[in-house]
């Protein structure tokens, strides 16, 4: 298995340097792309089957489609590598070693770290019982920590709203629905077992690898699909229900820690009766909004709508 | 009852853009409503702060390895109390300023409380990586912000920004990494203990840490991305940008060299960055100096005026910790009129080249007047806050024999007057007839008086210094 | 050694060698829609093989079922990326750089 | 034994991963790219598969499932794009 | 320990290659997946730091990875946002 590591370890290495030294832009999107597949499979080498769920969905899956749909979109031949600047030689020497330097002094760094104490993972281990989940990265992300989830919800939120002012007017009949019937189809057939995973993901959360962000995503991916099949589209009307469900999560995180205070004491807390229920219930409408905010991500539109057939 | 009132400073301001959010129009009163609440919770904060210890909110119960904590000391509450000055001004500011833009004022009702409530999360935070998310979350909402002068006009700007902020936050968040695995503990009050000395990847992280916190904060190798977002972004986000944005990272850098850094970094590190500050006074001011666009030569007099808040550093007594910390404040009260003044004449002219400037004295004397009188704190004349700040920073640099320092205080100042004077030359110049361009309306009261009141504010900040400083305190761990 | 191991082993082995047909296949054969060919077979037989292999390994009908599942969303998954692939090639017969205007 | 064969397997997919990275940087065309990515992505669902086993982590195999929709989705992204904006 | 982790070299050189394409590239794309090559490279390295309490790993940097990752795929879907429209402004529709 070492060997599996090493293996792994020098793709990466290989991909990394594809991904910045490529001579067209596609060749290094999809060095890119493999690059996150790798690089989850490290992250299930390395215990963290968790992250690599969610790299394999957010990291290589959605933001490789949206690359993907990008460089589609982009003039034909932009992002070539460029012709030289005079200085350019030298300067591209000297960032080379300094990079080089400093990959060297950051490897011996995290080689030096891999003894050390961890105060905070042992007291989040040692407090797990009273978390309300079985699965300590959520009781982290929910509990513990709860703060920067419920911050990074805001980011979402905002980045949502700075893709959606980029906009362009909508065109009707300018939807390219796939020239055979095959995708959509087999999207039609597909999408029960999709969601169905999905909101399994969101739930196994509290006692195995999954989570909200993770089920969200499966969730958005699935959007994504019917999105690309021509079966759902972005429209330029935003309505009220949607906008709700995008800040459902964070609206109910916050309002669940700012009305229990009385109870506890604290912001975020929760009282021991209620814990396991109130994690369930954040846990689905943090999946909701970051499903629907990753796919109007993916659209660029404030609202979504069925295509008539 | 105190503990509260961090958290509320975060949340009364986030559930207030969700629900601008989910209503889906702009509603420009209910943020005056929060920016009112907002700067009486600040108040109640520092009175709170000024009489005892650190008001400290353990979020979630959880004790301290573990949990994040707020805490709100001196130089928070200072920042808290800038942020909500300002906020009051540029909300009011806002009003008429979006009033003729139905769809891009409700994305600005929306995002400005978010933002809000990030510069306050920031300003609050005792933890490492909770920085991190709340630096991307201020960045985040910063850039649409810059957005809503019209995508087309400002998407380079904001793709500029957006990648150098990225990359900012990365190479600190791998800082952070560095940190944790030495310390096991993300707090910042463990930290300085938690930290084993003699590694080599303390004083690495520490790089990687201030390194990334320069980036976002466009100190001079990486200010390029500055001057296009500020100079191309409305002149309320202007304001906001310039006076607070920015100012959060070297704010972090500040909490951070006086706390956990503080056994990681060494005297030659203060002297690069006060090195870099004393670069970024003299090329931004020249570079204000030289340029043809009113917010261009505004958004360059940023640039410098951030590297005096550097100049603490290689210093590092309490003289130029209150100095670094007094200008943060008066230069953040004077630039947000000088961009809302700016945003006046634009308003005005319809353009901001200074050659249109000419003639402009009588329809807007008084944003004249708000540019001329912020113009005398960003020189550092006194009575100005501008004045108390460099007068702190020069008896500093007398105080541990950096004279050196001292000449580039007076160069800044004079480079400082002539980028002022010039544009006020500009204004006061008889306009040629043949030249006189189409104008728009003339802006109302409520937009010219808002810039002149916090000019006249930055003036006053020299003679209110005392109770300021006294809420400051001594430098954190200093021995002077 | 029990017998579900030896015939597990040998499924995959067998599964494996489809793999190696198949990344050989993409790198050996001249044309796209060749390559397309040599990369179903991994697809659908050699991760066939493979997962009823996993699958006695697993000695759980719940993992079996869900192993079964990957398979045949994996089956459904390539049909479909490579036909719709097929079309696009067929369409555009455009060669690397440049997306099409 | 079973563990030998795993491990054998795992190793034998990790190395035809990277020869279809030969894929990935010769081209020619740019479906030839996609295919690769198409390949890499079966073989991280065997790989996947494989270790589920070998580390005893039955969650592994959702994450096959996770790749499989994945793998599918930047097919059809590269093919359609999100055409409906323009 | 005998020797260095792979995974250690895999992270430090991710960031490196990212810091290098963040330095020598020009388009806006490349200089977005090279950010989110260093943004790999660090979660890659606290990923490898979580591995050092005895009793499972450390789930605070799995949550600060998650976050990390969450965090950077919404900034990286804004900023190609920010790209196509750059890549085609003319076609108006400033709202």
């Amino acid at each position: 298995m070492t060997l599996l590591d090493g293996l792994l370890a020098l793709l990466l290495l290989l991909l990394a340097g594809r991904c910045v030294t490529a001579a067209s832009l596609l060749q290094a999107i999809v060095a890119f792309i493999v690059l996150g597949l790798l690089l989850a499979l490290s992250w299930v080498r390395l215990e963290a089957p968790d992250l690599a769920l969610a790299e394999a969905a957010i990291g290589a899956g959605l933001l490789g489609v949206l690359l993907l749909g990008t460089w589609r979109r982009l003039p034909a031949g932009s992002g070539e590598q460029e012709t030289p600047w005079p200085w350019q030689g030298s300067a591209q020497a000297i960032a080379a070693l300094g990079c080089v330097a400093l990959a060297v002094v950051l490897a011996l760094a995290l080689h030096e770290t891999t003894l050390g104490p961890a105060a905070a993972g042992t007291a989040a281990l040692a407090q797990l019982e009273a978390a309300g989940v079985d699965q300590p990265v959520t009781a982290v992300l929910l509990n513990f920590r709860a703060y920067d989830t419920l911050l990074e919800m805001g980011v979402l939120l905002m980045t949502l709203i700075g893709t959606l002012m980029l906009r362009r007017p909508l065109q009707d009949g300018a939807l390219a629905a796939p020239a055979t019937p095959l995708p959509q189809s087999l999207a039609r057939l597909f999408l029960p077992p999709i969601l169905l995973s999905g909101l399994y993901l969101v739930w196994a959360g509290a006692y195995s690898p999954g989570g909200a962000f993770q089920g969200g995503a499966v969730l958005a991916g699935a959007g994504v699909m019917l999105a690309l099949t021509g079966l759902l589209r972005g429209s330029t009307r935003d309505d009220l229900p949607l906008r709700c469900l995008l800040v459902l999560g964070a609206a109910l995180f916050t309002l669940s820690g700012v009305l229990l205070i009385p109870l506890t004491g604290h912001f975020m807390a929760y009282p021991d009766d209620l814990v396991t229920p109130l994690m369930v219930l954040i846990e689905f409408s943090l999946a909701i909004s970051i499903a629907l905010s990753l796919m109007m991500l993916f659209t660029g539109t404030p609202g979504l709508c069925r295509t008539r057939p | 009852m105190t503990e509260a009132l961090p958290v509320l400073l975060v949340f009364v301001p986030f559930l207030a853009g969700l629900g601008q959010f989910v209503l889906g129009r702009a509603a420009p009163w209910c943020q005056q409503f929060v920016s009112g609440l907002n700067l009486i919770l600040v108040l109640l904060l520092s009175s709170a702060v000024v009489h005892g210890d650190p008001v400290i909110a353990d979020l979630g119960g959880w004790g301290e390895p573990l949990a994040i904590h707020l805490q709100a000391d001196g130089l928070a509450a200072l920042m808290l109390l800038l942020t909500a000055v300002l906020a009051v001004a540029v909300s009011l500011y806002a009003i008429p300023a979006f009033r003729d833009e139905p769809r891009p004022a409700w994305r600005f009702w929306t995002l400005w409380p978010l933002l809000l409530a990030s510069l306050n999360a920031l300003f609050l935070s005792r933890d490492l990586f909770n920085l991190y998310v709340t630096l991307e979350l201020v960045t985040l909402g910063a850039i649409p912000l810059v957005l809503l002068a019209g995508p087309n006009k400002t998407v380079d700007a904001a793709l500029r920004y957006l990648l150098f902020a990225l990359l900012g936050s990365l190479v600190y968040l791998a800082g952070v990494a560095l940190i944790y695995a030495q310390a096991g503990t993300l707090d910042l009050a463990l930290l300085p203990a938690a930290l084993p000395e003699g590694t080599l990847s303390g004083p690495l992280a520490a790089a990687l840490i201030i390194t990334g916190v320069l980036i976002k904060g466009a100190i001079l190798p990486f200010h390029i991305w500055l001057p296009a977002a500020h100079g191309n972004a409305p002149a309320a986000v202007s304001a906001i940008l310039s006076a607070l944005v920015v100012k959060a990272a070297i704010y972090l850098l500040l909490r951070l060299w006086t706390g956990p850094l503080e056994p990681l970094v060494s005297n030659d590190a203060g002297q690069l960055l006060g090195a870099l500050g004393a670069t970024a006074i003299l090329f931004g001011s020249w570079q204000a100096f030289r340029q043809s666009r009113l917010k261009l030569v505004v958004a360059y007099s940023t640039v410098a005026q951030l590297g005096y808040m550097l100049l603490f550093f290689p210093m590092a007594v309490t003289a130029a910790w209150q100095g670094a910390v007094y200008h943060g404040l008066a230069h953040g009260i004077a630039k947000a009129a000088l961009f809302l003044a700016a945003g006046n004449i634009l308003y005005y002219l319809g353009q901001d080249r200074l050659e249109a400037l000419r003639g402009i004295d009588r329809p807007l004397a008084v944003s004249l007047l708000a540019f001329g009188l912020a113009g005398v704190s960003i020189m550092g004349l006194p009575p100005s806050g501008g004045f108390t700040a460099k007068w702190l920073l020069l008896s500093a640099s007398l105080q541990t024999g950096q004279w050196w320092w001292t000449t580039v205080l007076i160069a800044g100042g004079l480079l400082a007057a002539g980028y002022i004077f010039r544009v006020l030359r500009l204004a006061f110049l008889q306009a040629d007839d043949a030249t006189a361009p189409h104008h728009g309306p003339v802006p109302g009261p409520l937009m010219a008086w808002t810039a002149t009141a916090l000019a006249l504010l930055a003036l006053a900040l020299g003679l209110i210094s005392a109770p300021l400083l006294d809420l400051l305190g001594e430098m954190p761990g200093g021995t002077s | 050694m029990s017998l579900t191991s030896v015939i597990a082993s040998l499924l995959i082995a067998i599964g494996t060698g489809f793999y190696l047909a198949g990344t050989v296949g993409l790198l050996r054969f001249p044309d796209i829609h060749s390559r397309l060919h040599a990369l179903t077979k991994a697809d659908n037989t050699g991760l066939g093989f493979l997962a009823i292999g996993v699958a006695l390994l697993s000695g759980s009908l719940r993992l079996a079922v869900l192993i079964a599942l990957v398979w045949l969303l994996a089956l459904v998954a390539a049909s479909v990326a490579c036909h719709v692939i097929a079309r696009y090639a067929l369409d555009k017969r455009n060669t690397d750089p440049g997306p099409p205007a | 034994m079973i563990v030998l064969v795993l491990d054998v397997a795992c190793l034998v997919l990790i190395l035809l991963l990277g020869l279809g990275l030969i894929r990935v940087i010769a081209g020619p065309a740019a479906a030839d790219r996609i295919l690769a990515i198409q390949l890499s992505g079966t073989t991280t669902v065997g790989l996947l598969l494989l270790l589920a086993i070998r580390l005893e982590q039955p969650a592994l195999i959702h994450a096959a499932l996770v790749f499989v929709l994945f793998a599918a989705l930047l097919a059809l992204g590269f093919v359609y794009g999100t055409e409906h904006e323009r | 320990m005998t020797g260095f982790d792979p995974f250690a070299l895999a992270a430090a050189g991710l960031i490196a290659f990212g810091l290098y394409g963040f330095c020598v590239c020009g388009h806006p794309l490349r200089r977005l997946l090279a950010i989110n090559l260093v943004g790999n490279g660090v979660f890659l390295a606290l990923i490898l730091i979580a591995r050092r309490l005895p009793d499972g790993p450390d789930p605070v940097p799995h949550a600060m990875v998650l976050t990390g990752i969450v965090i950077a795929v919404s900034a990286t879907a804004f900023g190609l946002a920010l790209i196509r429209r750059q890549a085609r402004p003319e076609d108006g529709g400033n709202d």
